[in-house]
């Protein structure tokens, strides 16, 4: 029970802290609709090809706008030492660690899912084709977010580390980016995309048992320094 | 007597298996010098011998490929170094869960050798896949899914490096990298599994189908044989850089003192 | 309750710090760890507290039993207002304390530390020693026996110190057991106390 | 005199700083290319597609990694205090921040020029196309530079500033995006680009002279909070 | 050279820390803020230093005269070595120090501040201590006559609190002047030692 209310209280703390900030949540939806916008800017206006790259941007987009926000994730807590803290508390560290990045999530990536569906509109993605993507975003923005907090976690001592981050993270986003992407072209030809679904729901099931242990050792590792 | 050296103990003490005895001592830094420095001369030999009679095999006796003609002979060095950039992460990785879990020192150090081995490894598969591509695809790159996964496996084994330089304390370090590796494994079934997932250009599994390899078997047993001499030759450098690793980390100690001693006199 | 140190080792980069280092602190003792600037103290106070492994040796003390850490570093949240800090901190506290958690003893321990008035406000607007006197708030907020503190006076004025004393005192004479650095001199007195002098 | 030492001192210095950690060359070269490979994995190996989008794929790329690279400008200036040393110098500010910028380009831009050869061939540009890729990329990323670094002047105080960062700078980004790629576009078509590289000289010429005056009023506002 | 304040006013969110603040500190003066936690000494020396600008008042000094600022952060880089960070100091203390810059003049003062042997060690790799010596060699390299300098001794063991107060006795006796807080005891006597007490 009090391990319930601990974890309640770590994701309340860092939902408030995000609300504090309110960059926090509004900055990642506006990064993700600027980086979207700059295609259509750096390829030029044709509608039928923007249309083919369109499930591509809007999943390059989501994971570098996942990539940039996972930056936030232990960063600020290193620092002011409560990281030490949460190290030493007698709380089960992955559980707390669940907990900070369940709150990284909503804060960070539900306003992109919502935003979506605007965004793929502007392409000229159908209805069943951005409820595919929308499906594919919720499944594995998740993933993003926990593999994105293990490299944060093994990069939080480290001074100058975003370009670190990206490339251990980069390389662990590529199999969403594949299956996720894949999935909204072959709902845009119309074709089932059951497989894909499930692949990314094993991912997210994996991410969600395995990486908050990987997080806490990494967390432990980095706080000894 | 080191406290994690200490805790291998305690293991050892619960359930004294021949496994544990010989983790046991695969744990002792000394040991372990002294015995790879005995293996390393037969290795060579070993080595010698592979590629001799591999590269014999590949370039003269084996016949010329129907469609390709000559130059499919870069089988015989890609093909083995595109198998060992995904068997060298595996024993990274492995070494890596061993580090993690018995805190074993040694295990780190092979880790982290591994590490610009394997990225050795996955340059050369890259460099002559896309020697290879330009006749056979008329292109040097393509963004062809077994291509890419390579190139990904690149750059894991970059991040690994990465991190490992970037975090000072050594220790931390292999800590971290193992957990890195481990993390990473995910996209060796992806490599090896892109070609029937995507079916692109790519050359699908041809040596590697158990019930019946749809490659000649005088072009076949060369690949063997350069398989062989590249995984030895993997096992060589391992241990050279793992015997540098441990000197150096083992420096204020003093069976590292005797040792130059014994050099310098 | 009890604290063993055997045999403790540690090393930063190829230089050794200290070795062989053995000690024992019961109920109610107070360790002040002495040494010049870079002697190792903080190295000490961390391996001690477990956030660093020793190169040899071993740190003797109840895993479970919780403890109360005060680094350099505050570890406190400049966007949580002083008083959800607090609350942060007794969760923190583990499991027992949460029992006893309610903003009343949150105010009351701001008053206690001179913060009075001060609880919805955000630590980034604090100055140096108001963020210390906050950090020092868990000294209060929790139940653990043992205290690692380094530094614990830094950035705190007379008054400060002096509330800091009284603390220390209380807890030592309520059984509880306590490590500190200081650069400053501190007030108390009698066989309870011990001094590490490190000199590397 | 003493101002063209104290210029090159600091140069110098940062230069140093990013040698010693060498991931700062290596990482932006790293994400230049790993983000230019994201596409073709969201998108799909058709080498046509890929090929019309290059130009826009290969500028957007440099564009993030440009932004990403600058976080670091001035970041760990503010943070361990050497800021506030360098604005109450008797050195002249603007001179000293032009000094650092310079040395932020020489380190994270130009070994990404480097590489542009390599992943424009892998998309399948041609050589002609190729000289106006890096022509376009060796006149906009100094823009980018000093862009980038009134926007980190502007944020440096904020505890969690990359989305901010992003947000402020990316608009600003567009124009020199929007020629550059442009004129990679043009060149592939086999039309002359005179137009476009001065535009884009234009803007180095704007950046070079105005910019380090914007920067040195933004970090003075930043150091005084 | 002479500093003169008059009807200094400053506010920090709608607070306001003191007002009506005048002083005059001639050469070979010290100016001891004292204070409270929060009572606005950092707050002031920033205003003074020229960093923050006041919300009413003058603080008159020659504009082009360069000062010493050392506040609650060191100002020195990680990333440089002991040696290269005195020498950047010596850049940065402006054009006539300029002239004697040489790699010499850098490790006596090391030597002086107790960092002998660290000259090719990070800063990263120092104790709290440690990088606070570092940071006051700055005192020894630059020919300012104003130094600011806010809790100095922080951090500093008792050797290093020796050494910082006979620096500054040395400065003021050679007619520069300076303006410090501190919570700890400042062993200087003497006349030239005026006292600001800030009680907000
Ligand atoms: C840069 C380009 C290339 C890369 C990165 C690459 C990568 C790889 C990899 C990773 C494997 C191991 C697959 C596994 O065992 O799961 C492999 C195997 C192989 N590659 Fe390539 N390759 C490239 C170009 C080529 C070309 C142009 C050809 C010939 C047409 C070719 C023919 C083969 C063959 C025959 C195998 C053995 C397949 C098997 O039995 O598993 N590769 N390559
Ligand atoms: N991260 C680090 N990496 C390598 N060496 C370090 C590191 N931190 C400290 N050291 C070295 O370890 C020694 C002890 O440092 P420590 O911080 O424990 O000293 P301290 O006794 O707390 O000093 P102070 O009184 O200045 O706080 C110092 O000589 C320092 O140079
Ligand atoms: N960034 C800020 N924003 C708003 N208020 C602030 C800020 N920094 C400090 N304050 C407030 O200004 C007052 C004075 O702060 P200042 O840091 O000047 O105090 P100080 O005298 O230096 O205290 P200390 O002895 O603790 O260092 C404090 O009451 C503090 O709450
Ligand atoms: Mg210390
Ligand atoms: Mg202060």
């Amino acid at each position: 029970m009090h391990i319930a209310k601990a974890f309640l209280s770590v994701l309340k703390r860092d939902v408030t802290v995000a609300f504090r900030h309110r960059n926090e949540i509004f900055n990642p939806l506006l990064f993700f609709s600027l980086v979207t916008l700059l295609f259509p800017l750096g390829i030029g206006p044709s509608p039928k090809l923007l249309q083919t790259i369109a499930p591509g941007i809007l999943w390059v987009a989501a994971l570098l706008a996942a990539l940039l926000a996972a930056d936030n994730l232990f960063r600020s807590d290193y620092e002011d030492g409560t990281l030490e803290q949460l190290v030493l508390s007698p709380q089960p560290l992955s559980l707390m660690v669940t907990a900070k990045v369940l709150a990284h999530w909503l804060v960070s990536a539900v306003p992109l899912l919502l935003l979506t569906p605007l965004l793929a509109v502007s392409f000229g993605l159908d209805a069943p084709t951005i409820g595919v993507a929308l499906l594919t975003l919720l499944l594995g923005t998740p993933v993003l977010s926990f593999v994105g907090a293990i490299g944060v976690a093994l990069t939080v001592s480290l001074k100058r580390s975003g370009m670190l981050l990206a490339l251990l993270v980069l390389p662990l986003y590529v199999p969403v980016l594949i299956f996720g992407s894949n999935a909204i072209d072959t709902a845009a030809s119309g074709l089932p995309v059951n497989g894909q679904l499930y692949l990314l729901a094993a991912m997210l099931v994996l991410a969600v048992t395995l990486a908050p242990l990987a997080i806490a050792a990494a967390l432990k590792m980095s706080v000894s320094q | 007597m080191n406290s994690n050296a200490s805790h291998v103990n305690s293991v050892a003490m619960k359930n004294p298996g021949f496994f544990t005895r010989w983790f046991h001592r695969m744990a002792s830094p000394v040991w372990f010098y002294q015995i790879s420095g005995k293996l390393l001369p037969w290795l060579w030999v070993l080595f010698a011998v592979l590629l001799v009679t591999g590269l014999y095999g590949g370039l003269v006796t084996a016949p010329a490929d129907y469609q390709q003609g000559d130059s499919f002979r870069i089988i015989y060095v890609h093909v083995p170094a595109a198998w060992m950039s995904m068997f060298v992460y595996m024993v990274m990785a492995v070494s890596g869960a061993i580090a993690l879990i018995w805190r074993m020192k040694l295990a780190e150090m092979v880790m982290v050798s591994c590490a610009p081995i394997g990225a050795g490894f996955t340059f050369i598969a890259l460099v002559t896949g896309s020697l290879w591509g330009k006749p056979m695809w008329g292109a040097w790159w393509v963004w062809d899914a077994r291509l890419t996964a390579e190139l990904i496996l690149l750059f894991l084994y970059l991040g690994v490096i990465g991190l490992y330089s970037a975090i000072e304390d050594k220790r931390m370090a292999s800590r971290a990298v193992a957990i890195l590796a481990l993390v990473g494994i995910v996209n060796i079934p992806i490599i090896h599994y892109s070609v029937e997932w995507w079916n692109t250009l790519h050359q699908g599994a041809t040596v590697t189908k158990f019930d019946k390899p749809s490659i000649h078997i005088d072009m076949l047993i060369p690949l063997l044989l350069m398989a062989g001499a590249f995984k030895v030759f993997f096992a060589i450098s391992l241990l050279l850089r793992t015997r540098n690793e441990l000197l150096e980390r083992e420096l204020p100690r003093q069976w590292v003192k005797q040792l130059v001693e014994e050099k310098d006199g | 309750m009890r604290l063993d140190v055997v045999g403790l080792h540690c090393t930063r980069g190829y230089r050794s710090l200290f070795s062989e280092l053995a000690f024992t602190l019961e109920a109610g003792q107070l360790l002040l760890v002495e040494g010049h600037n870079g002697s190792g103290k903080t190295t000490l106070l961390k391996t001690l507290a477990g956030l660093r492994e020793p190169d040899a040796g071993q740190v003797l003390w109840e895993q479970q039993q919780p403890i109360v850490w005060l680094g350099h570093s505050n570890g406190i949240k400049d966007d949580l207002t002083a008083l959800e800090n607090l609350q942060m901190m007794q969760v923190m506290a583990g499991a027992d304390s949460l029992l006893r958690r309610d903003a009343k003893s949150c105010i009351s321990t701001l008053e206690r530390m001179g913060l009075a008035g001060n609880g919805h406000r955000f630590p980034r607007h604090f100055s140096a020693g108001m963020k210390r006197r906050l950090a020092l708030c868990r000294l209060l907020l929790s139940s653990a026996c043992l205290w690692i503190l380094d530094e614990p006076q830094a950035a705190l004025d007379k008054a400060g110190i002096q509330l800091f004393e009284a603390l220390l005192a209380e807890h030592l004479a309520q059984g509880g057991s306590a490590i500190m650095t200081s650069h400053h001199h501190v007030g108390l007195q009698g066989s309870h106390i011990q001094r590490l002098l490190l000199a590397a």
